[in-house]
């Protein structure tokens, strides 16, 4: 403050001086050219609705004057709101040119005492937040907490076809003979439709058709080839008789098949 | 904050009344990650306080809640209901499939009922492992029936309620029979010679040499 | 475990009496630190519960006690009543102390919300740097919104349930102030004079076409 008194030259009072020099002081402490605006504006100790735009331009200019006499570097920004202003302030004073577009100096210093009002009340606003009760601060949340244990509980399913397939599997176990068949790696329509037929019947739920897949012909892949082509033709089939719906989440997603409900009644 | 003190100071003289000696307790006792011995709650209250007998007043309060405050050794703490303590566990379930072996115990357990584990072994031409029937018996889709006047007076199985409930049926005399799956088709696919090789299933246990506890999981 | 089924199959019929709903809502508020949701609730308490009537009771049970049963968003937790803050100097966690302009982008997207960030700078005339955003993200007081249907789609922000609980709000139309900021028009979002002219702004829409999305919340 002692290095104040070197600036004698500004021709102000005291306490003005004094004012202006803190500000100067204070740039980095403001957060930005609105902020600045808003600071000022309070000198004019008047309501911000009250308050004359056309001062608070002079007030902004002479302090960007003052700075730029101490030979402090203001930042870019600044700068652009003091050439802002300096229009904005040619625009009061001129009587409004009719040729011109755009905005009136009016509606821009309107415009701009609503932004120095709205950033004030959000001041106001922030501040009265922090000054809320805080959590951890003025009251609390409770210090021993139990944790909530989550429980896997499992839970064992089967249908009613997996049932008749498991008893099925077991008794085709019992009465096993030799068969041949004349083409052994090759399952026809005919004989996957006839299969299908009968186990869509036991189905009400959505099954994948590889489940559907006969025993025994998953081992090779020729067999399973022949196999799935089958049953999914056989599938396609049903479908068109109305018998089954046939879905499929997505490319190569499992195809899920199920029999229709019947609404021929 | 500063002001708060002021209050304190007073209190020297002057204890809070005891509803207000209590909420403080309360909030001790809420907020504190561990229990609280009365003469920790002496030095955060205002002088004066009697916390044991606010924690008398407290306790009283508390009694039949959802929460209890109960003492720890010679500390006091809030905590949850003995009775309540199933709310503290978040249930997931998880479906999975019966393995395979249980599947067709179950099914041999459903078609030839009242059964005896060694019926069912020989039906299934492999031994039935106590954790297939332990776990059907929990899953009360089977219980023990009669025993059989057999020598040795063997347990049988039989289905349960809960069984033909879970697959639909009203008695187990409703399961579709041999004819039946047979014209369904699903007891016209003989399996192929060295049908042991089918190796895209996983549980194969045709194979008597298979220890049996391969379906316990 | 399989015994206990049993009760909360019958449940499914006839839940439990109001006072031991209620008991069981006490329970689970008193065992965590976060705000829980009505769902979340329901999912734990036995069937056919109604844990937002069991709220109402207990709401009114701890009016005026040393803890007390606030709502927070969507969600209800039990917290210490702030008048007792001064007994708890040891619970005290320091927070981190916010800056200025941390603490001006907070009120204004929680005043604003859904706001986005060239809203937020027009407000504050300046630009909002990375680290006060990240700052607020982290501290989970602040989140992203859904995009704004202007061209750039700009992404929004708006305040979190864990920022209602911080200040103790039970929704953000809670915040202190907020009807007499509307009703003055300072909520609104003005664009300066002419500005619909100027075509390269990204986040404005003057235009009458676009749907008004601002206040939504």
């Amino acid at each position: 403050m002692t290095d104040a008194d070197g600036f004698d030259q500004t021709p102000t009072s005291l306490t003005e001086r004094l004012a202006a020099e803190a500000l100067i002081v204070d740039v980095d402490g403001f957060e930005g050219p609105l902020d600045l605006l808003l600071t000022l504006g309070r000198t004019q100790k008047v309501d911000l609705r009250q308050i004359s735009i056309l001062q608070l331009a002079e007030q902004y200019l002479s302090f960007v004057e003052e700075a730029r006499s101490l030979r402090i570097e203001l930042a870019a920004d600044y700068l652009v709101m003091a050439a802002w202003l300096a229009f904005l302030k040619s625009r009061l004073l001129l009587p409004p040119d009719p040729e011109e577009e755009g905005p009136s100096g009016e509606e821009l210093a309107a415009h701009l005492a609503f932004q120095l009002e709205r950033l004030s009340a959000m001041r106001e606003s922030a501040a009265k937040l922090m000054a809320r009760d805080q959590k951890g601060r003025d009251f609390f949340a409770r210090g021993v907490t139990e944790d909530v244990a989550s429980v896997r509980r499992i839970s064992y399913t089967a249908s009613l076809l997996d049932l008749m397939q498991a008893y099925a599997r077991l008794r085709t176990k019992d009465d096993f003979r030799p068969y041949v068949m004349d083409r052994v790696e090759v399952m026809t329509l005919e004989q996957a439709l006839e299969r299908m037929r009968g186990l869509i019947g036991y189905a009400g739920d959505w099954i994948d058709i590889s489940s559907y897949m006969p025993e025994g012909w998953g081992a090779t892949g020729t067999r399973r080839r022949s196999a799935t082509a089958a049953n999914f033709a056989a599938s396609l089939e049903l479908v068109k008789e109305g018998r089954a719906e046939i879905r499929q989440g997505d490319i190569f997603a499992p195809i899920y098949i199920r029999k229709k409900a019947r609404d021929d009644g | 904050m500063a002001e708060d003190q002021e209050p304190q100071e007073e209190s020297l003289f002057t204890a809070p009344p005891m509803a207000e000696q209590e909420r403080m307790v309360e909030a001790i006792l809420f907020a504190t990650a561990e229990p609280v011995t009365i003469r920790e709650l002496t030095g955060r209250m205002p002088h004066g306080c009697d916390p044991a007998e606010a924690l008398v007043h407290l306790r009283k309060r508390y009694e039949g809640r959802g929460v209890s405050v109960m003492k720890i050794g010679d500390a006091w703490a809030i905590r949850t209901a003995p009775d309540l303590g199933f709310l503290m566990q978040r249930e997931k379930v998880e479906t999975r499939k019966l393995s395979r072996a249980a599947i067709e115990t179950l099914a041999i357990i459903a078609y030839h009922q009242p059964v005896t584990r060694a019926e069912i072994e020989e039906i299934r031409g492999v031994s039935v492992s106590r954790g297939t029937i332990d776990q059907l018996l929990e899953m009360e889709w089977i219980r023990f029936g009669r025993r059989k006047m057999t020598p040795g007076r063997p347990v049988t199985f039989v289905v349960t309620e809960g069984f033909l409930d879970h697959f639909g049926l009203e008695t187990a005399r409703d399961l579709p029979g041999l004819k039946e799956l047979r014209s369904a088709g699903l007891l016209d696919n003989r399996p192929p010679p060295g049908h042991g090789l089918d190796d895209d299933e996983g549980d194969e246990d045709s194979d008597g040499s298979q220890p049996p506890l391969f379906d316990e999981d």
